[in-house]
């Protein structure tokens, strides 16, 4: 049902909606600066859902929290240029890029627990970004905001805005992020895992909830899982992470049906699948380096089934395959490479 | 425990600071009772509110006060004739049954403090209205220094018995020229001048605010930003602060206490050889003890009897038997010498005594000074007390006692073999006798003979090893007050003049 | 497998656990949290026994109380025919040797401060099983068979990742050679690949060591991948116990039924053609449990009957039990055919 | 809640009991007051008459058990020292040190506070070694120091409060300075602590997403999540404040149930220090139902 | 199994090393170790490093102010007191009771508390119960009247004071460690020892105690400050050391008759108390990081 969505933004406005080119950020740690995002570039256009995938700690929350502003005192973006709606972003001062923060781009950050402040009633965590981006009144702002509640699917919005965050089940805080998120209407609305801590059937109300405002509200949303069946139904297309860097980048039904790059291969084999049964699922043996320890060449050459030499010396760059489809990996683009292979 | 409600608000309080007719007054600790026989201290303003029946002056004379006359009939029974008109503070007139009542009340009643001090009395006989007779147990030479006592504060019999023991003791009522008009317990008492006073007004101060500043400093801090005019006990830490600004002055006032060690006669302690306690004597530099802790404000003596008591012998005061070469020879005639030191304890109390601890230490350099190895014990207030009540003293133990009697019987007759013995472990038969003997002479002029002799046999056998009598150091504003301290180290309002 | 003529390793019978959160002595009424509120289960040597269900719903509650880490508050638990219930702490201790744990979170279930040699040694000398060199060398070979570098015993648990701990947490549960390993979402906290490695190793330990699981997870995928039978919990109940083919080919419980439609397909074409059932509302609170069937609050097929009763578990021809007024293949009810993901679930088995 | 409270206090009946049970077996074997009480030159014969008048000769047992029948009945005796009804005395003097204590506090709190926020922020900056260093010293600084220092430079240098007494706010000043500065000290290194971590959670970056400013995240959204050990370290340290502040009270003559509680033990004025004792224990249970109340207040899931 | 052997001993050294190596980074540490050193040094040198004897009482010197001050010599560097002993020699023999003092009370109390502490966390019921109430039934309790008893029972010594600075300050470690045990206690790792049958003491030792190690260092540490003062008020009341002994504490409290004439007296002991305290403070912090292997190497 949102198969073509993407395509009447991308023909209604000529530049993207988030253009990130070439970036790098460091975090500076007691072993020296680390570099857990190291030249992704990617963009969005308007209306579009975009998935980021990869393993744990591949960066993509870091990712998010460098476009967001929110490195803290020890990160940020070393090199490259992050445009919103023209203007870049990432040269900002920390004043003006609160103008922006919650008003034109928001986020649902991972972990629903631990995001809402305890001690705030929920009704109040939402009313605040209105009081402050829009100027609206404490009442404006609550009317507002409990229109908000009952917009994502809350039962009895009046009680949950006045309910404290741990007085809600899992999905229902996951559901006070997404207003909170929702309620200045941002053009963007990066969702960094929103249901990898709830169970499926909450689950699968949360991602009802976001088709449903996508096509109302025309957010663009940037979608970070590893969860590939999220992705598989909520995406237009998918950035694949790792290590820092973004690996294959493609829309969603040429990813899934013919993923070119190892890793996302291994991806796909390792997730246990409903609708099959098989013996053993496929592993990627080893794990994800820590930012600090990076192998030469390819970052996925120790773990890679195919690595060859020259994966090991030297670095691949992204390269741009039919249209919109990238992929970092030396191997020859024409060899066809099929699912079966072991 | 407010003895009124109307306490001074804190703007009142203020005025009261600069008022020209209010004396104020610092002193180092309170009153614990207003029932004048039933209060362990001394040294209170508690005698400004009371009366007593006679007082001692300077020259240890007794004069009349609420009696107008007093005569000793035969050797148990004394006479009293009170002044007439006599008004407590409530208006009541103070007769002899008031007289009675009181005297009754502090010798029938065991757990008064002040009962042990009143027990020579049998009865007291009322004449009339005015007159009555004390008439005593056996005869006893120091019934007038008995009725000196705080104890001996005539009580309104009315008063007393009509509101009851706890009322009185928040609403205390006397007869002397000051009437309480606030008290807050261990801050402050606030006194009015009592009209009605039977020898008229016996001060300039029409009100006195006595405040308790239980540290030195505060004390000090107080005078020196004009907070009081007159503050108490004033340690020589102090001294140059005080004398250092203008306007303000240390008084010195002569005390009865004098700080002694009590050695330990008894067999197993080396100090029960008499050439041992006199080489510790000899070991002593008194002289030198009070120059450096006191700026020489005291006085090296080697008895307890002070100036102005009966039986004060002039050869013991002002001396000091200081010689270390003698000391030295003594403890090698006691068979002491650098192969066999001579060990001892010293129990210092602490805080109990003005610089006590120094003083103590002060001792035991010295008496290493000719040889002698000293072990020093440290013993905390209460500690102190039950220690040297349950005569677990060792050979030597630093103490310093008052004479709150002002008669020469009460410090001496703590060296009679019946009274301590077991502490001191000192018995002497001619001292025993002569002190027997003094307790039951009448005549002031055989009793001093006798006291005189008492006083050097011990100077020889020192069973106390006297140091020195101390003085006491009030600090006063010149420019608001004049003072000369009694010996008696009562605070009373009258004897503070006004500048 | 036909499993109904043998003596289960495990069995519980009518097992509860009420939670008294009154927490007031004086309070007048007590409350209690149903977290298990009566199940009966049969458990065979050599099998997996899943167990799914949403957040809550007493999956864990359970797993400790089989051993018994929670004190249950009614029912029996037999090991072996054995009840466990009325052994005394100590001799619990000692039968500790049979049934181990692995633990859902391997981030928080290895003690920070101790080293791996230790953390896997312990179950060891608790027992007195083997000490000095021997036990050194004993923790070497479990590390080796679980696929952890011997070298690495000196070392502690931040120094890991967390498939690599989830290891650790394992040979600390093969330590002791038990027959039984309750295993609490071990999955779940893991990345994908991660999972996949996990998955495995549990399944090649157990043709190993001849092991029996029981498998608790809210992944649907996982759960299936691993599991002999599956039960399917709602509400501290067992409302569908049936083999892994049975349940996934034709489930019989509504919920059951919404539980698979949920599970996201890794696959687009597949994911966005399929009819999802999402279910309203959240889990009714296990303190005020809803009347009649648990599940009616949120059954799209509610009738009258299932607020009124509550329906057993029974057992059907084929061995399939479920716990519901009208099944699903029965009454046919309106949405149950299509609901059902059936063409890609009957794929090659 | 109100049931939660009702328990608690109930519980403390016992707790009660037995504090004055101990009391009284530590006053009876630290020795009797007769020997304190009369003058020095008390001869042996004496003492026993007053202690015998006082009913103190009779054995451990009998005492023990009219002080427990007295004490049941809320009668503590009569004091020694001041003859007068023991639980009075010990009230009279309860008012001045609840209002030091208090002001003692609202200082350590006012000063803390900051103090702790701002080198929180500002941390391991020089500002922060600072703030550390002085509330190192201040934890190791005698309170007498602290308290004469205080009087020299604020009262007799620069006139600015009163020397000592009682009467107004301004007299309570540096005595409260005095009495806090050690629990500011606490506090400050405990907020500081709590705001670190409290600055590193998740919400704050929930917060920081919103746009919100520093002001508004220090204040709307960490302060309060750093509160509870505060909460406990006020609740565990005004008792201390209310009823332990001998040093305080003497140096500025303000005197509260600390002295009269330390001259009564010296004094072995058994009644007062029974007294005494069970009201600083009654303020202990209140702090500690209070300490749970604010919890409460504070944080909504805290559950009694 | 050879290999991982000598991996093993290869880790300890790497340990050691590392350990240093956090030293090192860690500037606080360095000052801290730094201070404690030198102070144990002078403590256990005293009788070479101090210029006079401590106890020697000099009439004719008393209450000679610091070397620079108006008045001083250079022969007192730091003054001389009431009784004319020179105060830096008395620091430098104070230092050697107030750091056993002030050391040995906190390990006594810690001891005592933390054993309480987390028995009370980790049992609950009657028992934790009736703990708790223990330490309300001490926080009323004055002080100074168990010490008092102590103290006449078995004499003031060096021994009984620590025994009743022990005896007075464990609340607060048992309240916090009780704090510390109940949120530990819902960590899955005990509940994996327990499932391991890992017996109850055995979790409280290997398991409880290791990780409330950390909060104990931080409170400890700030404790040895407050013990050295302690013992000052106790000492002056005659309660603790006797002279000719010296503590830091001592001179404190027999210089606070002259803080507003003499300051020096108590003012540089008051000083040493404090650098002491902010060095073992430091050393503290940095004994954290050292303890929580999660630290290591980082
Ligand atoms: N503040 C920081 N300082 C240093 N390194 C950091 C910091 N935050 C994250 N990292 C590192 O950056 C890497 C990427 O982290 P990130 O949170 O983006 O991973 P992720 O892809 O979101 O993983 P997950 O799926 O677990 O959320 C990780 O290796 C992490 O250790
Ligand atoms: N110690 C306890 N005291 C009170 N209630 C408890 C306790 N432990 C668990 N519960 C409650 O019991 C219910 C079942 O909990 P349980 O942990 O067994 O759920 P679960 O199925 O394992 O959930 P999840 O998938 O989230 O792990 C929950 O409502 C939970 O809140
Ligand atoms: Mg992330
Ligand atoms: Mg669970």
């Amino acid at each position: 049902m949102t198969t073509n969505q993407a395509d009447p933004a991308r023909s209604g406005e000529k530049a993207p909606l988030l253009d990130v080119r070439n970036i790098r950020t460091s975090f500076r740690t007691s072993q020296g600066l680390v570099y857990p995002v190291d030249n992704v570039s990617f963009s969005l256009d308007r209306g579009e859902v975009v998935a980021i995938v990869g393993e744990s700690g591949c960066g993509k929350s870091i990712t998010a929290f460098s476009v967001m502003g929110l490195l803290g005192d020890s990160g940020r973006v070393e090199q490259g240029e992050i445009f919103f709606e023209g203007r870049d972003i990432s040269a900002m001062s920390r004043e003006q890029m609160r103008g922006i923060q919650g008003n034109d781009i928001s986020m649902i950050f991972q972990e629903p627990l631990t995001s809402l402040n305890p001690l705030l009633t929920t009704g109040y965590q939402i009313d605040e970004s209105l009081r402050l981006h829009k100027n609206l009144s404490r009442k404006q702002a609550k009317e507002q905001s409990i229109d908000m509640l009952r917009k994502v699917g809350m039962p009895r919005p009046e009680a949950v805005y006045a309910a404290y965050p741990h007085e809600l089940s899992g999905g229902m805080r996951q559901r006070v992020m997404i207003a909170m998120a929702l309620s200045c209407g941002p053009k963007l609305l990066i969702a960094d895992e929103p249901t990898t801590a709830l169970d499926v059937t909450i689950q699968a109300q949360i991602l009802k909830l976001m088709q449903d405002l996508r096509s109302e509200l025309g957010t663009t949303i940037v979608l970070i899982t590893h969860d590939l069946g999220v992705v598989a139904e909520m995406a237009d297309r998918v950035i694949v992470m790792y290590a820092g860097q973004v690996v294959e980048q493609g829309d969603v039904y040429s990813l899934f049906q013919n993923p070119k790059h190892p890793y996302t291969r291994g991806l796909m084999n390792s997730t246990p699948k409903i609708h099959e049964i098989r013996d053993a699922l496929e592993s990627i043996r080893g794990t994800v380096p820590a930012p600090g320890e990076m192998p030469r060449g390819c970052r996925f050459s120790p773990r890679c089934p195919r690595a060859f030499d020259k994966c090991r010396t030297e670095a691949p760059v992204l390269q741009e395959f039919c249209g919109n489809y990238q992929v970092r990996c030396w191997l020859p683009e024409e060899q066809e490479v099929t699912l079966d292979e072991h | 425990m407010r003895t009124s409600h109307e306490s001074p608000k804190p703007a009142a309080a203020a005025a009261l600071a600069r008022d020209p007719d209010t004396l104020r007054i610092g002193m180092d600790k309170g009153i614990l009772s207003f029932d004048p026989q039933n209060n362990g201290s001394y040294g209170t303003p508690l005698m400004n509110v009371f009366d007593t029946l006679v007082r001692i002056d300077k020259d240890g004379n007794f004069q009349p006060q609420l009696a107008e006359s007093f005569k000793q009939v035969d050797p148990v029974t004394w006479a009293f004739s009170l002044h007439k008109g006599i008004k407590f503070h409530n208006g009541d007139e103070l007769t002899s049954s008031d007289v009675k009542f009181t005297l009754d009340r502090v010798t029938s009643d065991k757990s008064l403090i002040e009962n042990a001090r009143f027990s020579s009395i049998k009865e007291v006989k009322i004449l009339d209205k005015y007159n009555f007779e004390i008439i005593t147990k056996e005869p006893d030479p120091v019934l007038l220094n008995r009725l000196i006592r705080m104890g001996g504060s005539i009580l309104p019999e009315h008063y007393f018995k009509e509101k009851g023991v706890s009322y009185f003791m928040q609403h205390p009522v006397g007869s002397g020229p000051y009437q309480v008009v606030d008290y807050e317990p261990d801050r402050r008492l606030i006194l009015k001048r009592f009209d009605g006073y039977f020898k008229g007004k016996v001060s300039e101060w029409k009100k006195a605010v006595i405040t308790v500043l239980p540290d030195a400093a505060t004390r000090v801090n107080e005078l020196v930003t004009g907070g009081v005019d007159l503050v108490t006990e004033i340690p020589p830490s102090e001294w140059s602060r005080v004398n250092g600004q203008k306007g303000l002055k240390i008084v010195d006032g002569n005390s009865t206490q004098v700080m002694l060690l009590v050695v330990n006669c008894n067999k197993e302690f080396p100090t029960s050889d008499r050439r041992v306690r006199q080489a510790i004597e000899y070991a002593i530099d008194s002289r030198l003890i009070v120059k450096k802790l006191f700026d020489g404000m005291g006085t090296p003596t080697r008895t307890h009897i002070t100036p102005g008591i009966l039986g004060f012998d002039k050869s013991l005061y002002d001396t000091s038997d200081y010689d270390p070469a003698k000391a030295k020879a003594l403890l090698k005639e006691a068979g002491y010498g650098e192969s066999k030191p001579l060990k001892l304890t010293l129990q210092i109390p602490q805080g109990r005594y003005l610089l006590d601890s120094e003083l103590g230490q002060l001792i035991a350099a010295m008496l290493q000074g000719v040889g002698i190895q000293v072990k020093i014990e440290l013993l905390e207030n209460s500690r102190y007390v039950q220690v040297r009540n349950s005569n677990k003293n060792q050979a030597l133990m630093l103490a310093g006692y008052g004479n709150s009697m002002f008669d020469p019987f009460l410090p001496l007759n703590a060296l009679n073999s019946k009274v301590y013995f077991k502490r001191i472990g000192y018995k002497n038969e001619r001292v025993d006798a002569l002190l027997d003997k003094a307790m039951q002479t009448m005549d002031p002029k055989e009793r001093a003979k006798m006291y005189q002799e008492v006083q050097q046999i011990l100077a020889v056998d020192l069973p106390y090893i006297y140091i020195y009598n101390e003085r006491y150091f009030t600090g006063i504003d010149t420019n608001r007050v004049s003072f000369d301290p009694p010996a008696s180290k009562d605070i009373l309002v009258e004897d503070i003049k006004k500048k | 497998m036909s499993t109904d003529s043998m003596t289960p390793l495990l069995e519980l019978r009518g097992l509860k656990k009420h939670f008294d959160i009154s927490g007031d002595w004086f309070a007048g009424e007590r409350k209690y949290l149903k977290a298990v509120d009566g199940i009966d289960l049969k458990v065979y040597a050599g099998e997996t026994l899943g167990i799914v269900g949403e957040s809550g719903c007493g999956k864990s509650t359970t797993g400790n109380v089989i051993l018994r880490l929670i004190e249950p508050s009614a029912g029996d638990i037999l090991f072996e025919g054995k009840s466990i219930c009325g052994l005394s702490l100590a001799e619990l201790r000692a039968k500790r040797k049979d049934f181990q744990m692995i633990f859902q979170d391997p981030f928080s279930s290895l003690n920070p401060r101790m080293r791996v040699l230790d953390l896997i040694a312990e179950p060891l000398r608790s027992h007195n099983v083997l000490s000095g060199e021997k036990l050194r060398r004993r923790v070497g070979e479990l590390m080796e068979s679980v696929g952890l570098s011997p070298s690495f015993i000196t070392r502690y648990p931040h120094e890991f990742s967390g498939g690599q701990r989830q290891r650790i947490g394992i040979a600390r549960a093969l330590a002791l050679r038990p027959k039984l390993i309750v295993c609490d979402e071990v999955v779940s906290a893991l990345d994908v690949s991660i999972q996949a490695q996990i998955l495995n190793l549990l399944g090649r330990l157990q043709k190993e060591f001849n092991l029996t699981y029981i498998f608790i997870s809210h992944g649907l995928p996982a759960i299936k991948h691993i599991s002999t039978r599956i039960a399917v919990m709602y509400l501290g109940k067992i409302v569908e116990l049936a083999t892994k083919e049975q349940l996934f080919r034709r489930p019989l419980h509504p919920y059951t039924e919404a539980l698979l439609s949920a599970v996201p397909i890794p696959d687009p074409a597949l994911a966005r053609s399929r009819k999802r059932i999402v279910l309203d509302g959240d889990i009714p609170s296990p303190v005020n449990l809803p009347s009649g069937c648990r599940f009616h609050t949120r059954c799209p097929y509610a009738q009258e009957k299932c607020r009124l009763v509550e329906p057993a578990l029974l057992v059907k021809p084929d061995g399939h039990q479920v716990a519901c007024h009208f099944p699903l293949a029965e009454t046919a009810g309106p949405l149950a055919a299509p609901a059902q993901p059936a063409a890609a679930m009957a794929l090659a088995e | 809640m109100k049931r939660y409270l009702m328990r608690y206090a109930l519980q403390f009946i016992p707790v009660l009991l037995i504090i004055s049970l101990i009391v009284f077996v530590l006053v009876y074997m630290a020795g009797d007051p007769v020997a304190l009480m009369l003058p020095d030159s008390a001869t042996p014969a004496e003492i026993a008459t007053l202690r015998e008048s006082l009913g103190l000769n009779r054995p451990f047992l009998v005492q023990f058990w009219i002080f427990l029948t007295h004490i049941c009945s809320g009668d503590f005796g009569m004091s020694f020292r001041y003859h007068a009804d023991a639980m009075s005395v010990v009230l009279s003097r309860l008012p001045a040190s609840v209002e030091l204590g208090m002001l003692a506090m609202a200082f350590a709190l006012a000063v803390s506070i900051p103090l702790g926020i701002w080198s929180a922020i500002r941390r391991n900056s020089s500002l922060d070694v600072l703030i550390t260093g002085a509330s190192v010293a201040g934890k190791a600084m005698p309170t007498f120091w602290l308290g004469l220092m205080l009087i020299l430079i604020f009262a007799v240098k620069f006139r600015v409060f009163p020397v000592s007494g009682s009467g107004g706010l301004s007299h309570m000043i540096l005595p409260a300075i005095t009495l806090g500065g050690g629990a500011a000290a606490e506090i400050a290194r405990l907020v500081r602590s709590n705001m670190i971590e409290t600055l590193g959670q998740d919400y704050i970056r929930t917060a920081r997403s919103k746009g919100l400013g520093d002001f508004d995240i220090i204040f709307r959204h960490a302060f309060k999540n750093c509160l509870n050990p505060v909460i406990t370290m006020v609740t565990v340290q005004l008792p201390f404040l209310i009823g332990g502040s001998l040093i305080t009270e003497t140096v500025f003559a303000y005197p509260g149930v600390g002295q009269l509680l330390v001259q009564a033990v010296n004094a072995r004025d058994m009644s007062v220090v029974e007294a005494g004792v069970f009201l600083i224990a009654l303020i202990v249970i209140f702090m500690n139902m209070v300490g749970d109340v604010l919890y409460r207040l504070v944080d909504h899931r805290i559950k009694y | 199994m050879e290999a991982a052997a000598g991996a093993s001993t290869k880790r300890k050294w790497g340990r050691t090393k590392s350990w240093l190596g956090m030293l090192s980074r860690s500037k606080t540490g360095v000052t801290g170790l730094l201070i404690v050193i030198f102070i144990v040094l002078v403590a256990v040198f005293a009788p070479w490093v101090a210029p006079y004897d401590p106890a020697k009482v000099d009439l004719a010197g008393m209450l000679t102010p610091p070397a620079w001050l108006s008045g001083g010599s250079m022969a007192h560097i730091l003054g001389t007191d009431n009784l004319g002993r020179d105060v830096l020699s008395r620091i430098i023999y104070g230092s050697r009771v107030s750091l056993l003092v002030g050391v040995c009370a906190v390990l006594v109390s810690g001891c005592i508390g933390t054993i309480l502490g987390v028995v009370a966390g980790f049992h609950g019921g009657w028992i934790g119960a009736a703990i708790m109430r223990l330490t309300d039934a001490f926080l009323a309790l004055p002080a100074m009247l168990l010490m008092l008893v102590i103290i006449g029972v078995f004499g003031p010594s060096l021994i009984t004071l620590i025994f009743v600075m022990g005896c007075t300050k464990w609340v607060p470690y048992t309240r916090l460690m009780r704090g510390e045990v109940l949120s530990l206690k819902e960590r899955d790792f005990i509940r994996a020892a327990y499932s391991i049958g890992t017996r109850s003491h055995t979790i409280m030792l290997r398991h409880l105690l290791p990780n409330v190690f950390s909060t104990l260092i931080v409170i400890s540490t700030l404790s040895v400050g407050s013990a050295i003062i302690s013992e000052s008020s106790l000492s002056f009341l005659g309660l603790g050391i006797q002279p000719p002994q010296v503590s830091w504490g001592y001179m404190l409290s027999e210089g606070q008759a002259y803080l507003s004439t003499s300051w020096w007296i108590a003012t540089f002991p008051g000083i040493a108390i404090t650098v002491t305290v902010i060095g073992i403070i430091f050393l503290g912090d940095w004994l954290r990081d050292v303890v929580d292997p999660r630290q290591q190497g980082r």
